[in-house]
């Protein structure tokens, strides 16, 4: 068995993840459920882009990752911003430290 | 193949399988708290076998630094997301699910 | 000044007026109706010269600029558009002695407009008359309508938007449907749209499109009111009586009826529309119209629309005869179209100046007006025996040569529609001067009256009189327009 | 140097006063520098118009790669005329921007509002000159988004919508250019238009061919507003401020029917066009329909910018009409209607954006007796309509001049027909304008002319409407030599 | 591989598009949207697109969820029933798609070395911008020097759709509800 | 979203990263993927992060509005005066090989400015945006 | 075999379908963009389909490989993305504001609300 | 205490950090590239400071050796609770029984919560709910590893240097 398929078969893994995670975020049923979903989707894509970058021999593909990693941090932070106060903009001040 | 070359391809795929039973776990499980608990798994064992599985095929220091880099911010970020989402879970009114024969429900 | 200077200052001098009385005289009455006089005489005087400088046998041409290749707006002088251009010049010194009356008869709204709109209107005829091309005279033809629409919606109340809408709905519709149509499929045809005598399309044109091509020029220039292009006239009717002074008179049905006359002699000639068998087709059309219009006019009660359906017949005589195609009848329709505009101008202002002394409007409300206003009802009857064709009148001279062109081929329809319209013009022409002499006065007016103001009755005198000339005094004119058919048959 | 760069000044300045604009102060700065690149563009289109009319064809290389490695800037008759209308509508219609929008906006956002109108102003001329497929779509979007933003900028709510409305289309439009685009280099591996010119031929068997020239077309037809795609128009140009919607009336559309001339007869040639695919058929129907349609429902609008809206539905039906008539006369003529409706719509919608300037409102039933109290406007508007009737002297004359001989020459009678109904249906509404306006009595008479720094710039388009319906030298010139070199028979 | 893993993408695809095509909940459609952007990333990653990938998961999944989601902050998430026919939408894609379809079955094959594209233009930028520019990745080479203008281009579309936000959405907010009407 | 504790404190380190990350992605687009376009998303994420956790009264002082509205327009400036630069050296609009006396210098040169202009306004336009659509409120339900 | 050397344009021409048929037929607006979204990605993977070279790898030299993808449709589809984003964000904002407008982001309501005012 | 000296500690500490991050990412030693990220690294230490970010929060420092015995147990913890889960996902019937707990913990600084609140949420089966004071509530995939998670076995091993400054 060559790495090649190896790496085949590690590929199709993930994308059976993302599936779950892709059903998941359309059963729901709550937004919790989905954002949850799409966190998982997003963690797995890094992981299969990483995979992508090792069967091209390519260290500067991670940097795609990379960058999805960060990315898709910020965005559940948003998502969940937005569930918490309804705007991206809430200008809380400094307060306590529990809310 | 190598030892190393090995020892990644070990690694991968008990990550991929990892991530696999975490996914099973997403779609099996009863309510959004206790999902939170397989989505968990994908994040933190898996990934860490699969990058550095990863790593090991690589074999070139950069991508190991890389490789490194992603799995330190999934690291830093999933636990706060999971968090995060658990806490605007629990605060916009959803209750965990609870066994029924469970005496202490 | 040479004979093509005066032409451009015949062309121009109607454009300058209406500057002057915009930019200067809007707010002088008596100045800006002295500009008006003084511009309709240098326009008649202009004209003159440039008769002189014709019959001198100058060659007489103007060029302002070339609008596409090949195709100029450009300017030329031939004995109908003399002819015409001096009619309308000269019936313009009338009108405006006659409209200063009226207008201030009337304590008429918007003068200035008035003023410099039939001023534009001038200067739209002098661009049709002489226009060296079709494209020339499609534009100053346009020119033409658009600048009597104002004058038509002048009264500003709903029945004059109306009718005014009317007006310049056919108008329009008629020149972009049918006339600019024609226009361009001429020069598709012929390569070129000046006019030359003889004609300019290719001989060998087949007959159909011939005669399609001449139906679209008849029916485009609806200014000639052949029906069923005709209900603009009556519409037009709500105008101040100037007005139809000029539409009936001066110049838009004159420029309708030039514009038919000119493209048969010079787009199509009258040797090669002989060869067209279904051009017949027009000859009947124009004798129905004729017939029609006189049994219409028959039916009017009010003085006006009685007129203007006179018109619809009148003028169509001059179609008919230019489409009977021999030489005394083209010349015949060329006199028509002079005796015609004396006559029915004398017959408008005598209109107008009855409403003005009495704001009568209605032919049963004249019983014994000949009493209060003896003078206006004899340039009216005049003018009605002119429309009859009764000497010693104009009308009488160009009907002789209209019958005589119809001798000339034996033609017997158009024989019998002279005729019959003869006897109907007749009777509704005579009744109303019955009527205004020999009857006696239902009842007082409110406000006795006497004749109009003195402009008024010295302009329709001077247009009974002309009307009465004509018949003593035509030979220059037969003269020159014999030059029309001199290449022709 | 600026000989030598000329054809890229006109886009470049622009673009680079945008960004200065938006750095200036609110007030009239961004405006007077907006003015000052408008009137420079125009004179510099002039200069390109001259040498193109003396036949030359200018080939620019974009950052000094020749085509068709690098982008090209390509100056030929056909986009020469273009350059030379969408400068003048320019110089004329950014002056009367500034009291017109401070008076209907404010001037708060002034320097936003001036970068989106030099931005959308690059972009119209950046389309006209480029010799390069995918720098159009560049282009296209920049004067897009300028233009949903300008139209977005209009005071009434519906303004928004009618923005949207516009944004969609617009770049489902540019989506399906974009498709096309892709299938042609897919095809012939180049983006050069000159380059795509001369390998098409090999390639024109093929369905991909085809297919991309139904996406280039459709989508061109989209921003065109060709009859039924033109749903998004009629709000757009009644909501959107005043001098925007003289603006985009005068060369918004009229840049997406030269890109169809252009591809349809410099690309893909005419042969291919009509006879490998029924062209003629596609646009002479929906042009026809088109035309007739909306201007009837021009003749039902109460509110005058709507209607002039609608009638600028129905006059691109007459550029399509020339397009589809696929003779180097019928091309000549839908140049020639894309340079002269510009005047036309660009003096009537600045008259009209005078008179709201006083009266507040385009309602047609509150304009009795304007014309008494501001008889220079109507004046204005009055003569701008009729050049839109196509009455001789003015440049709509000749346009339709053009476009009769051109249905003669081919023997499309019922084209003939269909034009002067056309004509007649612009009689209807504008006359009831002329109508209501000066012959039916306002609630006073006294005079409120709009002010000079509108009235200017409105006289400087209504006289060159008569202008250039006198002499039509370059406006022909141009045109005709677009044709021949475009090639318009099949 | 890689063709396994394609299919496999574009199925994902295929369910993302129909999901947010069917879906009601906006909220879920801005997820799907990103999600959609991922996988394509991942595309554009397997046909050698790396620069487009970069930009595709920055650009769609990045900045587009977080401006969705921030504009549905200020919209509200729910999409009403539509009562409307779907006949006619459903004629005008189905015949696109089959004409594109139908168009692009004789484009050259999928991946073929010897497809036009491959042979004119390109060539010279794969052979060339080595010496001619200097930097190894071609991609940059094209984007900035030889078609340097089109990015010149790109740049200002950015520039603009900024201006074209702040005129709509920037100044203070009025809450007093205006209702300009007129013209 | 201060109050969250977590996250707060995870994001404090993060910023800076991602700012290096980003300038990183920007000066290696010449050999790898990336470039100034993506660099100038990575930067402007970072200051929305900090939005985002903070609240957008704390990031606007540290990006003014005003100051990057002059970015971004400084932006386009930097583009397009490089542009202009070749015409003024004898070339055409983006011509960089005349900016140096070597034809491939005055190409890295000129490479180099222009993927700074993109990076400036990408980054602040993205910022621009996001603040104009975070700093509005939500319109009462109607 | 044709079918399966065009399997990628098929799928990307139904998943532009997919998106087009978003934008047409639905009446939410932030729908709509996203449709528009889609659409226009999927486009994108028409073009980097085109310049897909099967067993050539990624536009970026490097010593000893000879085949490379085509780097010309990436060029353009990076201009294009930057495009579509600067598109969607101006069109949530112009639904933003028309959602304080009109108080609602349906297109069948706001048209109800249009025709109402005249 | 000195904010000063702290604070310089924490910059440089910052520097060296995203040095080390360029230098990794970027693997060129040519001066360009070294230049570029001085500029770079710079321009986000100057942002980081406007921020107002730099801090013993975001820069523990001062946490030694303590943190490394935490961190190998903490690996161990998860793979244990790994096992855990998945045992739990894997058995045909469902046999889960979640549960909240609520545990006072002995982190006095937010440093040191945030570390067992993250610590707890990365082991799998047990997630971080809320923070009140330095009252956890914590999930439970089950009751037993719910209960484990609140016996403070954790929160112990949270080295006591955490607490430095507070
Ligand atoms: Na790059
Ligand atoms: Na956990």
């Amino acid at each position: 068995m060559s790495i090649a398929s190896v790496l085949l078969l590690v590929g199709l893994a993930v994308l059976a993840t993302m599936a779950m995670a892709l059903a998941r975020g359309l059963l729901g049923p709550t937004v919790y459920d989905r954002i949850l979903a799409v966190n998982m989707f997003g963690t797995k894509t890094v992981l299969l882009i990483a995979l992508l970058a090792a069967r091209s021999g390519r260290s500067d593909y991670l940097d795609i990752a990379l960058l999805y990693a960060l990315i898709n941090f910020i965005g559940v932070i948003a998502v969940l911003k937005y569930f918490e106060y309804g705007s991206l903009g809430h200008p809380h001040a400094e307060e306590g430290d529990e809310g | 193949m190598s030892g190393i070359e090995w020892l990644g391809v070990i690694l991968l795929v008990l990550g991929a399988l990892l991530g696999l039973v975490g996914g099973i776990g997403v779609l099996r499980f009863p309510d959004f708290f206790t999902r939170l608990h397989a989505a968990g798994v994908t994040d933190t064992l898996a990934t860490g076998l699969f990058l550095s599985g990863l790593a090991c095929l690589f074999g070139d220091w950069q991508a190991t630094l890389k490789l490194a880099l992603i799995f330190f911010f999934v690291l830093f970020t999933s636990p706060t997301a999971s968090h995060a989402l658990a806490k605007a879970a629990l605060h916009g009114g959803l209750k965990p699910w609870k066994r029924r024969e469970d005496p202490h429900g | 000044m040479s004979g093509a200077s005066w032409l451009q200052a015949a062309l121009a001098i109607p454009y300058l007026g209406a500057l002057l009385i915009i930019a200067v005289l809007s707010r002088h009455p008596n100045l800006r109706e002295s500009a008006s006089l003084l511009t309709s005489g240098a326009l008649f005087a202009s004209v003159l010269m440039v008769l002189l400088a014709f019959l001198r046998g100058e060659p007489i041409e103007a060029r302002l600029i070339e609008l596409f290749p090949g195709l100029s707006i450009a300017f030329h002088t031939e004995p109908l558009s003399i002819l015409f251009a001096l009619l309308a010049s000269g019936l313009w010194i009338v009108t405006s002695v006659y409209s200063i009356g009226y207008m201030r008869g009337l304590n008429e709204k918007h003068q200035t407009r008035f003023y410099v709109c039939f001023a534009i209107s001038l200067g739209a005829a002098m661009g049709i008359a002489f226009a060296a091309n079709l494209l020339t005279l499609f534009i100053f033809y346009e020119v033409l309508t658009l600048a009597t629409y104002p004058l038509v919606a002048h009264k500003e109340n709903e029945e004059a938007r109306m009718g005014a809408r009317v007006y310049l709905m056919i108008l329009i519709t008629t020149s972009f449907v049918f006339l600019l149509p024609a226009i361009v499929w001429t020069y598709a045809l012929a390569g070129t749209l000046d006019f030359r005598l003889g004609g300019i399309l290719p001989r060998d044109l087949d007959p159909l499109i011939t005669v399609l091509l001449l139906a679209l020029f008849v029916l485009g220039a609806a200014k000639a009111a052949v029906m069923p292009v005709h209900r603009w006239l009556p519409a037009a009717m709500v105008a101040p009586t100037p007005v139809s002074a000029l539409l009936h008179a001066v110049a838009v049905v004159k420029a309708g009826v030039f514009a038919i006359v000119k493209v048969v002699l010079y787009v199509f000639g009258t040797e090669m529309l002989g060869q067209v068998p279904a051009e017949r087709m027009l000859v009947y059309l124009a004798g129905f119209t004729i017939v029609a219009a006189s049994l219409v006019a028959l039916r009017q009660s009010n003085i006006k629309r009685m007129l203007a359906y006179s018109t619809v017949g009148q003028l169509s005589y001059v179609v008919l005869a230019t489409l009977v195609l021999t030489s005394f009848s083209e010349i015949g329709a060329a006199l028509h179209i002079i005796a015609h505009a004396f006559g029915k101008i004398t017959l408008f202002f005598t209109a107008g100046a009855i409403y003005v002394a009495s704001k009568k409007t209605e032919l049963s409300q004249l019983r014994g007006i000949g009493r209060r206003m003896p003078i206006t009802m004899t340039a009216f009857a005049i003018g009605a025996l002119s429309m009859i064709g009764v000497p010693p009148t104009a009308g009488f001279v160009s009907k002789w040569y209209i019958i005589a062109g119809a001798f000339q081929l034996d033609d017997y329809f158009v024989l019998t529609v002279l005729a019959l319209s003869t006897g109907l013009n007749a009777a509704y022409f005579l009744p109303v001067i019955f009527r205004a002499f020999f009857r006696e006065e239902d009842q007082p007016p409110a406000k006795p009256h006497g004749e109009a103001p003195w402009p008024m009755v010295a302009a329709l005198s001077t247009t009974a009189l002309l009307t009465l000339l004509f018949f003593f005094y035509n030979g220059p004119v037969v003269e020159l327009e014999s030059g029309l058919v001199g290449k022709s048959r | 140097m600026i000989a030598h760069n000329l054809v890229a000044l006109p886009v470049v300045l622009p673009l680079l006063a945008a960004a200065v604009a938006v750095l200036l102060p609110p007030g009239r700065k961004p405006w007077l520098l907006a003015t000052g690149i408008a009137w420079l563009v125009f004179a510099a289109s002039l200069a390109l118009a001259l040498r193109a009319l003396g036949g030359e064809v200018l080939s620019y290389p974009m950052g000094g790669w020749e085509p068709p490695w690098g982008i090209e800037y390509r100056l030929d008759a056909a986009n020469a005329l273009l350059m030379v209308l969408i400068g003048a509508v320019a110089a004329a219609v950014f002056p009367f921007a500034g009291p017109s929008v401070k008076r209907e906006l404010g001037e708060e956002k002034s320097p936003l509002f001036y970068a989106a109108l030099l931005l959308f102003l690059a972009g119209q001329l950046g389309i006209a000159v480029t010799g390069d497929a995918f720098n159009v779509f560049v282009f296209l979007e920049i004067s897009s988004l300028a233009s949903y933003t300008l139209v977005a900028s209009g005071k009434d709510r519906k303004a928004l919508t009618a923005a949207f409305s516009y944004l969609i289309i617009g770049t489902v439009g540019a989506t399906f250019y974009l498709i096309g685009i892709g299938l042609l280099y897919a095809l012939t591996g180049t983006l050069n238009m000159a380059d795509l010119a001369a390998r098409i031929p090999e390639v024109a068997e093929t369905r991909a061919a085809h297919t991309a020239f139904a996406f280039i077309v459709v989508g061109l037809c989209m921003k065109i507003a060709l009859f039924p795609l033109h749903l998004w128009l009629p709000n757009a140009y009644t909501y959107a401020p005043s001098a925007v919607t003289a603006l985009l009336a005068a060369s918004s559309t009229k840049v997406a029917v030269y890109l169809l001339i252009r591809f349809v007869y410099g690309i893909f040639g005419a042969d291919f066009s009509y006879r490998e695919m029924p062209l003629a058929w596609l646009l002479i129907p929906l042009a026809v329909v088109g035309l007739l349609s909306t201007s009837l429902v021009a003749i039902g609008q109460n509110k005058v910018k709507r209607m002039l809206a609608y009638s600028s539905v129905a006059q691109i039906g007459y550029m399509v009409l020339g397009i589809g008539m696929a003779s180097s006369l019928g091309l000549a003529a839908a140049l020639l209607h894309v340079f002269n409706h510009a005047l036309m719509k660009g003096a009537l919608f600045m008259a009209l954006g005078a008179l709201v300037y006083r009266v507040g409102t385009s309602r047609l039933h509150q304009w009795r007796g304007i014309g008494r109290r501001m008889p220079w406007t109507m004046a204005a508007f009055v003569a701008a309509g009729l050049s839109l009737i196509g009455v001789p002297l003015t440049v709509g004359f000749v346009s339709k001049w053009y476009l009769v001989l051109a249905a003669i020459e081919l023997g499309f009678w019922p084209i003939v027909a269909v034009i002067v109904i056309g004509s007649l249906l612009a009689v209807i509404y504008i006359g009831r304008v002329i109508e209501v306006a000066w012959f039916e009595k306002g609630e006073s008479d006294e005079r409120c002319e709009a002010p000079l720094s509108l009235l200017i710039p409105t006289w400087v388009l209504v006289i060159a409407n008569f202008w250039f319906g006198i002499d039509t030298r370059l406006t022909v010139g141009l045109a005709e030599l677009a044709a021949q070199s475009l090639g318009g028979t099949p | 591989m890689d063709s396994l893993i394609d299919v496999v993408l574009f199925a994902f695809l295929i369910v993302v598009a129909l999901a947010v095509a069917r879906g009601r909940d906006l909220f879920a459609g801005a997820m799907l949207f990103g999600m959609f952007s991922l996988l394509s990333a991942g595309l554009f990653l397997i046909m050698d697109a790396a620069d487009v990938a970069f930009t595709e998961a920055a650009v769609g999944a990045g900045v587009s969820t977080v401006l969705l989601v921030a504009a549905l902050s200020l919209i509200g998430t729910e999409e009403r029933a539509r009562r409307r026919s779907n006949f006619l939408p459903l004629a005008i894609v189905v015949v696109t798609g089959a004409s594109l379809i139908w168009g692009t079955f004789d484009l050259p094959p999928f991946g073929d070395p010897a497809n036009p594209p491959n042979h004119h233009v390109v060539p010279r930028y794969l052979e060339k911008s080595g010496e001619e520019i200097g930097i190894p990745n071609v991609v940059a080479s094209v984007l900035a020097s030889y078609r340097g203008f089109d990015t010149f281009g790109e740049v200002v579309v950015i520039f603009a759709a900024g201006v074209g936000v702040m005129l709509l959405l920037g100044g203070r907010k009025r809450h007093r509800q205006r209702k300009e009407r007129g013209l | 979203m201060s109050h969250h504790l977590i996250l707060r404190v995870v994001a404090k380190f993060l910023i800076p990263l991602i700012l290096v990350y980003g300038l990183y992605v920007h000066f290696h687009g010449e050999v790898s993927p990336g470039g100034g376009f993506q660099a100038g998303v990575l930067v402007a994420s970072a200051f929305i992060l900090h939005a985002l956790i903070f609240g957008l009264n704390k990031t606007r002082p540290i990006a003014r509005p005003g100051v990057l509205k002059a970015i971004a327009a400084g932006g386009v400036l930097l583009y397009g005066g490089t542009g202009v630069a070749g015409m003024l050296f004898g070339g055409e609009f983006l011509h960089y090989g005349v900016l140096a006396a070597d034809p491939v210098k005055g190409q890295h040169l000129g490479i180099i400015l222009i993927e700074l202009g993109v990076l400036f306004t990408v980054a602040s336009v993205m910022l621009l945006i996001f603040y104009a659509f975070a700093g509005r409120q939500k319109p009462e339900a109607q | 075999m044709n079918l399966l050397g065009h399997y990628n344009y098929i799928v990307v021409v139904v998943l532009m379908m997919l998106g087009f048929y978003t934008v047409i037929a639905r009446d939410n607006l932030v729908k709509k963009l996203i449709g528009l979204g889609i659409f226009q990605v999927s486009v994108f993977m028409l073009y980097i389909s085109i310049g897909y070279v099967s067993g050539g790898s990624v536009p970026i030299l490097t010593e000893g490989v000879t085949l490379y993808s085509n780097p010309l449709p990436h060029v353009l589809i990076l201009t294009a993305i930057v495009v579509g984003v600067a598109t969607l964000a101006l069109g949530l904002a112009l639904v933003v504001r028309i959602r304080e407008a009109f108080g609602t982001v349906e297109e069948d309501e706001i048209r109800l609300k249009e025709d109402a005012e005249g | 205490m000195v904010p000063g000296s702290f604070a310089m500690k924490h910059k440089v500490s910052l520097g060296l950090v995203l040095a080390a991050l360029w230098l990794g990412l970027s693997g060129k030693l040519d001066p360009l590239f070294l230049l570029l990220g001085a500029v770079s690294v710079g321009f986000a230490l100057w942002t980081a400071l406007r921020m107002d970010i730099v801090d013993r929060e975001s820069h523990p420092i001062h946490i030694s050796g303590g943190l490394i015995r935490f961190w190998i147990l903490l690996i161990r913890d998860i793979v244990i609770a790994n096992t855990q889960v998945v045992r739990e996902i894997l058995r045909p019937r469902l046999a889960i029984t979640p549960t909240v707990v609520e545990f006072e913990s002995q982190q006095s600084s937010d440093l040191g919560k945030v570390i067992l609140g993250n610590s707890i949420t990365l082991t799998p089966g047990t997630v971080t709910l809320d923070i009140q004071g330095s009252r956890f509530r914590v999930h439970g995939l089950t009751r037993e590893i719910a209960e484990e998670a609140a016996s403070g076995v954790m929160d112990r091993r949270i080295p006591r240097d955490v607490e430095e400054g507070r």
